[in-house]
C-alpha cells in the first residue's frame, strides 16, 4: 500500500528535475485550467441536458409506442360482444403483448375532467376502450385494423403514432442538440489546450533553445510540457465538472410524466464524473502533438 | 583521434555563399582563436562545429560520427560532450545563476552535491559568487558572459568553444577568464575562441601554444606572424 | 456614401503603423479566433434553448393563466337554466373578461378520442363547459367558488392551476438553464480573451521594451493589441455566431401547443445578431485592461 | 542649460548601495567615457540617464524636467530626444533591419519617404547597406550593434548614449563607429559611452576632447591622464 502510494505520487510529481527547468509560466496556467473548468462545466451541462432529453425519447419512443387503444362504439346491447369479439382478434394477432377492456372505474377517471365523478356510465352510450401492449416488435397496425373492420364493427384502433410523433421529435432535438453541443464542448477544449500549450511552447522557446545548447534530449523537454499540461487541464476539468454537478442538483426540478425533469437521474450521476479523466487525456493527446510539432519546428 | 573536423565544407545562409571550401581540425588538447571582421561567418563556423547548422557542402564530424546521419538523441549527446559559449548567452530567467550553471548537470542526470565543491571553485574562479543567487536578469552584461563560460565547462566537456567570450569584461577579467580556458586547455580539452580582441590573442600567445585562424574572403586560414 | 465607406476603412484599419509594429503572433490569433467562434456557437445554441422556453414558459404561465374551465353537471332538464345562471354570475365577476359555453361541436370535438364520432349529446347527461378569459388582473377563484355554490348547483370551477404549475416550472428550469449557459459562455469568453490578450503582451515583452525603448508612449502600444483583440474576436464571434444559426435552422422542428419547438421564432432570429458586436465590446474591454494592468507591471 | 544631471544620486538594487554620491551634467557637445570594471554600475547609470531606473537618492533631471515628477508621456517625449544603444539591443524580429533602425521615425510620426536619404547613409556608414532587408535575427553579433547604433541616431537625438557600441566588433569597424559618433558630437550632441575597451578611449582622445569617467568604490571620477 506504501509502495502503491509512493508510485502515485512519483507520477504525479513526474521528474522533479524536468519540472523545474520549465518556467512557471503564469497566464497560460490560468488560460489552461480556466477554459478546462469552464469548459467542464458547460459539459455537464450539456450532458444534462442529453440525458434527460434521451430519457425523455425513451419514455415516449418506448412506453407510448409500445401501447395503443382499441375504441368500439356501438350501441349497449352490443358492446359486451363486441369487445369480447374484439379481444380474441388481439389474442391472434402477433405483436400483441396483452389486451384488456377498462374497467368501469378506469374509464370513469379518464372522463372525470369531463364529466365529473357522478357519471352513470351504465346507463350511456360511451364506447369501450381497450389498452393495448405490443412486444417490443410490435404489430402491423394496418393488417389489425383491416381485419377489425370485418370482424368487429364500431372499433377504432389508435396506436398513437399521432400525437406521440411530434414529442418524439421533439425530444430527439433537444438530445441531439444536447450530445452535439459535448462534442463542440470537447473539440473547444482540445483546441483551446492546443493552441495554450502551444503558445507556452512559443513563449519559451528560450527556455527550448537554452536546454538544447546544454545537451539536453528533445523528450526530456516535451515531457516537462506534457505533464503540466495534462495536470492543469484534469484539475480544470475537475473544479468545472464539480462545479457545474452541483448547478445541476439545484436545477428547478420537475417531474412530470412527459417531462421527466433536467438533471441526471439514477446512475446518470455517474457519467459526469468521466468528463475530468477524458479532458486530461485529450490535453495529453493535445499537447504531446503541440509539443513534439513546436519542437521539431524550432529544430 | 578528432573531437570535432570539418573537411571541405562550405555554408550559405540562402543569399551567396558566406563560407567555402573550410576545412578544420579539432584535436584533444589543441587550443585555436579564429578571428575576422564582423559578420566574416566566425559564428556560424562555431555552429556548424556544435551541429546547429548543417553545412550546405562538405562534411562535419563529431567525435567521428557524421553528422547528417546523427539521431537527435546522439546529437543531444555530443553537445554534452561540448561546451559552447554563445555570443548572446541565454539562460533559464526563473532559476538562479548557480541554478543555471549547473543546469547541464541536471540534465545529464548527474548527482547535484556530489558536484558542488566545483560549482562552488567555477563561481569563484569567474567572479560570480556574490551573485550566485541572482536570476540572470539580474546580471550585468560582463557577468552573463562568465556565467555562460562557466555553464559551458562545468560538465568538463571535451571541446570548448567560446564565441567572443570576454567582448564585455573588462582586461583583467578577460586575462582572467583566458587563464580558466588555458587552464582546460592543459587538462586536454580542445579550446577554439572566436574573439576580435587582438590583445587578448597576443597575451594567450604568452601562456600556451595557440594557433590563430582568421576568415578572409570566405576561406579559414592560418594567420600569420604578425599578430 | 463615399466618404462614409472612407471613414469604416480608417476605423477597421486603424492606425496602420501602430498595427505593423506588433508581430502577427501565430497562435494567439488562432486561439482567440477559435474560442469566440467557439463561444458564439454556443451562445446562439443556449439563446435558442433560452428563448424557446421562454415561450414556452409565456404558454403556460400567460394562455393557460389567463383561462379557466366551469363544468356544470346536473339532469338534462336543469342545464339549461344553470348554465345561464353561471353566466349570469361570471358577468358580474370582476376579473372575468369573457365567459362562453361551449356549443355541441366544441363539446363533441373534446370527447371524440372517447366517444367517437357519432356521439349523440343531445341525449346525454354531460356536463355542459363553459370556457372563462380572465382578464390580465385575473379573478379570485375562491370567491368565485363559493358564490357559485350557492346560486348554480352542479358547477365545478378548474382554474388550471394544478396541471398546468409542474409544466411551467419546467419551461422555467429550462429557461434559466438557457440564460444561465449564456452568461457563462459570455464570462469564458471574456476570461479567454483577456488571457489571449495577457498571454499574448506577454510574449510580446520583447516589443513592448523595444517600443518604450525608442520613447513610443504607453496607449500607442496598447492601441495595437486592442484593435486586433476586438478585431479577432469579433471575426471569430461572427463567425460562429453564423455557423451557430445555420445549425439552429437544421434543427428538427416540432411544432406542438406545448413545446413550440427549439430554435428562434419570428423576430428572435434578430436576437443572436447582437452576439458579434457584444462580444467585441467584451474583448475591448477584457483586452484593454490587460494590456494597460501588463504595461504598468513591465514599466 | 544641461540636457541631462545627476545630483548627488546613490542606487541600490536592493542589497547593498552599487551607486554613491554620483554626479554628472551632461552639457550639449560633450563628450565622455565611462569605463569601471565588470558590474561597477556602467549600465545601471546608462539607465538612470534614460529614466529607466529611478535613484534611491538624489536627483535626475532630463532637458530640464526632474524625473519622477514626469507623466509617462513626458518622459516618452524626453526618451525621444534620447538615442540608447543598449547593451545587449533587442529588435522588432518581424521587420527588417532598415524598418527597425527606422523604427523612431515611425513612432514619432515622421513621413518615411523624407526621410529615406537619411536611413541609407545611416546604413552605409555602420555598413549595413547589404544586410538592410535581412530580419534582426539573421544578424551577426556586430551587425546588431550596429544596427542599434543606427537605430538611436536616426531620429537625431539630442543625447547619445551607448553602452559598449564597439563590444563585439573589429578594430576597424569600431574605428568607424566612433567616428560617426565623433561626428555628431561636432553637431552639438552630447555623447555618453560605456565601455572598456582602452584602445578606443585613447583612439577618440585623438579625435576630439574627451571626458573619461571611472566608477571604483561606487563613486564615480574623473580618470587620470594615464589612460
Ligand atoms: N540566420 C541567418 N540568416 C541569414 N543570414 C544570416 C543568418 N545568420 C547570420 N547571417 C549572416 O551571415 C553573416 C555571418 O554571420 P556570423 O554571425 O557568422 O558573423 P560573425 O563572424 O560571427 O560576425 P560578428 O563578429 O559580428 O559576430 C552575417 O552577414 C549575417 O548577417
Ligand atoms: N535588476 C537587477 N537586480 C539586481 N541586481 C542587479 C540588477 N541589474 C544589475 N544588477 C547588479 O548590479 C551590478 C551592476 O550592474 P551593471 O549592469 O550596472 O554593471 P556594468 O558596470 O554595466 O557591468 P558590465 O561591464 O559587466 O556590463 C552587477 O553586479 C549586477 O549583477
Ligand atoms: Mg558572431
Ligand atoms: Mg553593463
Amino acid at each position: 500500500m506504501k509502495a502503491f502510494l509512493r508510485d502515485l505520487r512519483i507520477l504525479w510529481r513526474g521528474d522533479a528535475s524536468g519540472d523545474r527547468v520549465v518556467p512557471p509560466s503564469g497566464y497560460t496556467v490560468r488560460l489552461t485550467i480556466f477554459s478546462a473548468a469552464a469548459m467542464g462545466f458547460l459539459a455537464v451541462m450539456a450532458l444534462a441536458l442529453a440525458l434527460s432529453a434521451g430519457r425523455l425519447a425513451d419514455d415516449w419512443g418506448g412506453a407510448l409506442a409500445r401501447s395503443a387503444t382499441l375504441r368500439i362504439d356501438g350501441p349497449l346491447d352490443t358492446m359486451q360482444e363486441r369487445t369480447e369479439a374484439a379481444l380474441r382478434v388481439l389474442e391472434q394477432t402477433p405483436g400483441v403483448a396483452s389486451a384488456q377492456a377498462l374497467t368501469e372505474e378506469e374509464q370513469r377517471a379518464l372522463l372525470e375532467p369531463w364529466f365529473g365523478p357522478d357519471l352513470q356510465l351504465e346507463s350511456l352510450p360511451i364506447p369501450q376502450l381497450i389498452e393495448i401492449e405490443k412486444t417490443p416488435e410490435g404489430f402491423d397496425a394496418e393488417g389489425l385494423r383491416l381485419r377489425l373492420e370485418g370482424e368487429v364493427p364500431g372499433a377504432m384502433l389508435d396506436d398513437h403514432e399521432s400525437w406521440r410523433k411530434p414529442f418524439l421529435a421533439a425530444a430527439r432535438a433537444l438530445r441531439w442538440l444536447g450530445w452535439g453541443a459535448m462534442v463542440l464542448i470537447g473539440a473547444t477544449m482540445a483546441a483551446i489546450v492546443t493552441l495554450a500549450a502551444s503558445v507556452s511552447l512559443a513563449a519559451n522557446a528560450q527556455v527550448i533553445s537554452v536546454l538544447r545548447l546544454i545537451g539536453a534530449r528533445d523528450d526530456y523537454i516535451a515531457r516537462a510540457f506534457i505533464r503540466r499540461f495534462t495536470f492543469r487541464t484534469l484539475t480544470g476539468a475537475a473544479v468545472g465538472t464539480g462545479l457545474g454537478l452541483i448547478a445541476s442538483a439545484l436545477l428547478p426540478d420537475a417531474p412530470m410524466s412527459f417531462l421527466t425533469g433536467i438533471g441526471f437521474a439514477n446512475l446518470d450521476w455517474l457519467v459526469p464524473f468521466a468528463i475530468p479523466p477524458l479532458a486530461a487525456l485529450v490535453a495529453f493527446a493535445a499537447t504531446r502533438r503541440a509539443a513534439f510539432r513546436t519542437l521539431r519546428g524550432l529544430s | 583521434m578528432l573531437v570535432i573536423a570539418l573537411d571541405n565544407v562550405a555554408y550559405s545562409y540562402g543569399g551567396g555563399e558566406l563560407l567555402a571550401g573550410v576545412t578544420l581540425e579539432l584535436a584533444p588538447g589543441s587550443f585555436h582563436f579564429l578571428t575576422g571582421p564582423s559578420g566574416a561567418g566566425k559564428t556560424t563556423l562555431l555552429k556548424m562545429c556544435f551541429g546547429e547548422l548543417v553545412p550546405t557542402s562538405g562534411r562535419v564530424e563529431l567525435f567521428g560520427q557524421r553528422l547528417p546521419g546523427m539521431t537527435r538523441d546522439a546529437l543531444a549527446g555530443a553537445r554534452r560532450r561540448i561546451g559552447l559559449v554563445p555570443q548572446d548567452a541565454r539562460f533559464l530567467d526563473h532559476l538562479t545563476v548557480a541554478e543555471n550553471i549547473s543546469l547541464p548537470l541536471t540534465v545529464a542526470g548527474q548527482d547535484m552535491r556530489a558536484q558542488k565543491a566545483n560549482l562552488d571553485e567555477l563561481l569563484a574562479w569567474v567572479g560570480l559568487t556574490h551573485r550566485a543567487k541572482a536570476t540572470p536578469p539580474e546580471l550585468s552584461g560582463g557577468e552573463r558572459q562568465r556565467a555562460a563560460l562557466a555553464r559551458a565547462v562545468i560538465l568538463s566537456p571535451d571541446v570548448i568553444l567560446a564565441d567572443e567570450p570576454t567582448g564585455n569584461v573588462d582586461w583583467e577579467m578577460s586575462q582572467r577568464l583566458l587563464r580558466l580556458l588555458v587552464e582546460l586547455n592543459r587538462m586536454g580539452k580542445s579550446v577554439l575562441v572566436a574573439s576580435h580582441d587582438l590583445a587578448l590573442i597576443r597575451a594567450a600567445k604568452t601562456q600556451t601554444q595557440v594557433r590563430v585562424l582568421r576568415i578572409s574572403n570566405r576561406r579559414l586560414q592560418f594567420a600569420g606572424a604578425d599578430l
